[in-house]
């Protein structure tokens, strides 16, 4: 494993070396398809080199089984566990970062864990729960459950033609509000949430708020102390990091207040056979053996994404998307709808759109053919396809090692998708 | 391209591009089934007129992709004015010619070999075999065929 | 990667060749600590090379999210995962091994996944849930947070002094009851429970049964038929798979009747802005992204023991636990005290012990120090420490890579403990 | 074995083998408060009887590693007859000798350089540091300790 992290020389007047990252990943030599053009990192992104070797030197030299071993390699696997959730608490500006983050197996766990944790706790059934439109099923569904259990109202804000939120009414909708949970980036239109005013106005009634990072956090600085929110999820296959593992940042005061989630060892203090105590944070919400080799996995990716730097991804992201914006525009016109947000600065790198006159399944059927890899679904959001009137898109999504030659790619593969359903 | 034109054969995208028996029926008479593919958010509506055990009319209603709704197409064409039986061994045909098993068919009937002159036009669909993701879009509206006429039984 | 899987020639008149067995595993020879006798396999196994690199092999040929995408690689890799959650089903016998099992992220959450779906949806206030002393608090906190949530009785059943449950008493124990949650294999006394014996009572009462296979199913050829319990729960990370994944078997009626648990993509039919609807099973159980890397290599995980065979383990952990038991009993005397069954064939591969005078933390310490991994605390059994009235125990155990020399290691180890603190 | 020396000192194991102030106090007039350690399962009990502000009596029960019930036992030396705001430098101090540091201590107090001559026998403990481990072993019965002031001073 000889080129682990070449980041150090990718950076090329703040804009990055896409090709040259394209080297740090060895899906692009050794994937069983030629060509490959992956654009579909919104749904789970590549892994470097660095996030495979870190996982395989943890299995190789250190693991065992964490906080419960007297032994060294099991102390040193909690020292590996434990640095692992400070680094991700301190890559989303977390004030405390070794007591807010909870490790669960993604970002969807995290919402569940929020829901039942703090809403059960805090909702009574004349309260509301406010969410958009634009959310992930991950951001929805926890909710639908609770208010089955409990019952309250799960109110709707709306999304405009640009994909924007629709904010004229925004303190009739306040109403009433104890929770508010709203995506940083849509997964769908790109569209980039004002979740810091969101949440000014949201504390003003009194209410919480948890965002939806999975989208944000592998593309764009996080801070969620400067974000003001109170809960923040992400996942870590979406940036760089490995599947099974994901986190739930919540601000200390709040994680002291939440209902235990899952039930079982590590999370307890005691158990009689009367009953149980709780674990002090963030030990309380993680029940069983955690994610070990994950969290060290994930370690390696910030370390990877913080090396090329999250500014600089955002710049190359943003130059891909305006590139493909234009492109599409030139020449398919009318003929392809983009979703979403027309000016690209409004938006993160993903691109859901409709073919005239054939339908999204289609489309990513004749682009793999074309060695294109996109999406086509309702990408987990029925209800903003319902918004938008569409059963699907085809969506493609850029991450740092796509090239302009990936988005000529996608175009060129376009073209003969029309030309076969013509 | 030669695996993708065994998916899009001639025959698959002359129904896609007009489909047959597509609209709805009014309930009742009729009754109406919804499928969903969770994959991909196609939805299907099938339209059943069951009288004398005899299927009299189908309508299809929905949105799909090429492999959907030209199969609901086909499955239109191959079931009207058959019995409801009839009706069912097509079904069990068409899952088996996409290799799948039907669970429920404990009833020890033994299904012909598939061919042009058993399945007709629906040999179009043979295609998707190879392609294992798109077969649920295949067989969404055979799935929901079998909940309209198990509604048409009841009723 | 050379010596992938020698599992060919490692049997010697049914009896494995450990030495060979540890050749496959990379950490004997690249963990930096020296000597390194890991006695803590209860805890977590170690990992053979072929399921660290079936992982690698996946991450860097392979990925993508499965289940929604139309593409080639997202094809494979979701054949990839199907196909291990069908591997598992085979393995622990499983009538319907493609529907039946739920991916969870270990064996806790699949015991949360069960009382919060199949318990909650089924018990009142009236009834009865009953565990035993010795289970895991992964077996017995979930019914206890239900508990606080929906009401009901949680009854234990006891165990004598030689760590089997007693049973006298048990149509007695059995009167209202609607659950039984019991362990095939206790982790702390290694106590074989006779499981299909007590699911038959269970049902003449009309109860449905939980096993928890944690601590059996690394080690016992499984057959969940046989058994015939309804529920069964088991975990990667102690069977030579990755951290980050668990499972839980149900019949599928009992899956079919289930609530869904968590909440999110890929667990639904459809969602609207009213409520959603849930996918088939066992989709309905997994939202979000699964553990899709951690699927692959519990596959390789399988097939590697599938090579050893599970009755050559059996055989070979028998005899290093009767040479274990012997050689305490003879060094030591009454000077330590062996937890649970005195007869080895009635119990797994592991040796909860005290040393007179000495703390079992103090224990793990000094052995540590020679280089013995064991484990000491609670083993996350509280209500079974407080039946055996210690705080703790120390614990030793084996597993297929183990060898007499560790036996004799961890002897040699106790004696030198022994003098440190006389 | 050098660094299995300096975790289990001569002194440490003579308040492990000989642990002062050990038993219960009847309560009231003392408090009594539990710490545990999930980690193990250690479990420690604080009697105290606070009058005038000042610690008049302590006593120790409960079970644990040599590093817990020496822990326990320097500690209850080190606050018997102190006021009760001299045991809580005490124990901020100790604290500080884990390197573990102090959320609560907000009162911008400066704390004495760690020494024999200001820690006295506590210092015996320092060696835990290096086992990061076995710190919680060592801190129960301070935190523990802890809020037994606490209570006693809400009386
Ligand atoms: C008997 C038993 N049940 C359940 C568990 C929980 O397994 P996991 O930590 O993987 O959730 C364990 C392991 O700690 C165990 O030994
Ligand atoms: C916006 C958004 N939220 C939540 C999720 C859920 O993430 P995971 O599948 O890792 O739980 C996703 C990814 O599918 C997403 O795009």
């Amino acid at each position: 494993m000889a080129n682990e992290l070449m980041v150090d020389n990718i950076l090329d007047q703040g804009v990055l070396d896409a090709q040259a990252i394209k080297n740090d990943f060895p899906i692009f030599k050794e994937v069983k398809q030629d060509p490959f053009v992956y654009l579909d990192s919104a749904a789970s992104s590549q892994r470097p080199y660095s996030v495979i070797k870190s996982m395989d030197d943890y299995y190789r030299q250190t693991h065992a089984n964490v906080h419960r071993g007297v032994y060294r390699i099991a102390e040193q696997a909690t020292n590996l566990y434990e640095n692992a959730r400070c680094h991700l608490g301190k890559f989303l500006g977390a004030p405390h970062p070794e007591l807010e983050i909870v490790f669960t197996k993604n970002a969807t766990e995290a919402f569940n864990l929020f829901a039942q944790g703090y809403g059960r706790k805090f909702l009574s059934p004349r309260d509301v729960v406010l969410i958009t439109k634009m959310e992930h099923h991950a951001n929805i569904v926890p909710w639908m459950i609770l208010k089955e259990q409990i019952g309250f109202e799960l109110r709707f804000l709306d999304f405009d033609d640009d994909g924007q939120l629709i904010l004229d009414d925004i303190e009739e909708k306040l109403k009433g509000v104890k929770i508010l949970g709203v995506t940083m980036a849509s997964n769908v239109l790109g569209t980039i949430n004002p979740v810091k005013e969101l949440t000014q106005m949201a504390h003003s009634v009194g209410a919480v708020v948890i965002a939806d990072g999975a989208q944000y956090s592998p593309h764009f600085t996080t801070n969620v102390k400067d974000l003001g929110v109170d809960a923040y999820c992400t996942t870590a296959h979406k940036m760089l990091g490995p599947t099974g593992i994901g986190a739930l940042w919540a601000k200390r005061s709040i994680l002291q207040e939440m209902y235990p989630f899952l039930g079982g060892g590590e999370m307890i203090q005691n158990v009689t056979t009367e009953g149980f105590t709780t674990n002090d944070i963030p030990h309380k919400f993680e029940a069983g053996t955690p994610p070990i080799a994950e969290a060290v996995g994930l370690d390696a990716a910030l370390t990877y994404l913080e090396g090329v730097s999250l500014t600089a991804i955002r710049a190359h992201e943003l130059s891909l998307l305006t590139y493909a914006m234009d492109l599409m525009e030139e020449r398919f016109g009318s003929r392809i709808k983009v979703f979403g947000p027309r000016d690209p600065k409004k938006r993160s790198g993903v691109i859901s759109f409709e073919l005239e006159g054939v339908h999204p399944h289609d489309v990513s059927q004749i682009l793999d053919q074309e060695g294109v890899c996109v999406r086509a679904g309702h990408h987990c959001a029925k209800p903003l396809m319902t918004s938008l009137n569409v059963p699907a898109t085809a969506r493609a999504s850029f991450y740092l090692y796509n090239t302009e030659e990936d988005v000529e790619a996608l175009v060129a593969a376009l073209e003969r998708t029309e030309d076969f359903f013509k | 391209m030669s695996g993708l034109e065994d998916l899009y054969r001639e025959i698959i995208l002359d129904h896609y591009k007009n489909p047959r028996n597509q609209g709805t029926l009014e309930t009742p008479p009729a009754v109406v089934e919804q499928g969903y593919n969770p994959l991909c958010g196609d939805e299907v509506k099938v339209f059943l007129v069951v009288e004398d055990e005899i299927v009299k009319d189908i309508k299809i209603d929905g949105q799909g992709c090429s492999i959907s709704r030209s199969s609901a197409s086909l499955m239109s064409n191959a079931v009207k004015g058959k019995s409801v039986k009839d009706a069912q061994t097509t079904i069990r045909t068409f899952k088996k010619m996409l290799a799948l098993k039907d669970e429920d068919d404990i009833d020890g009937e033994t299904i012909e070999p598939i061919n042009e002159h058993t399945v007709g036009e629906l040999i179009a669909l043979q295609g998707v075999v190879k392609f294992p993701v798109r077969i649920k879009c295949a067989t969404l509206p055979w799935n929901t065929l079998t909940q309209a006429l198990q509604s048409a039984m009841a009723k």
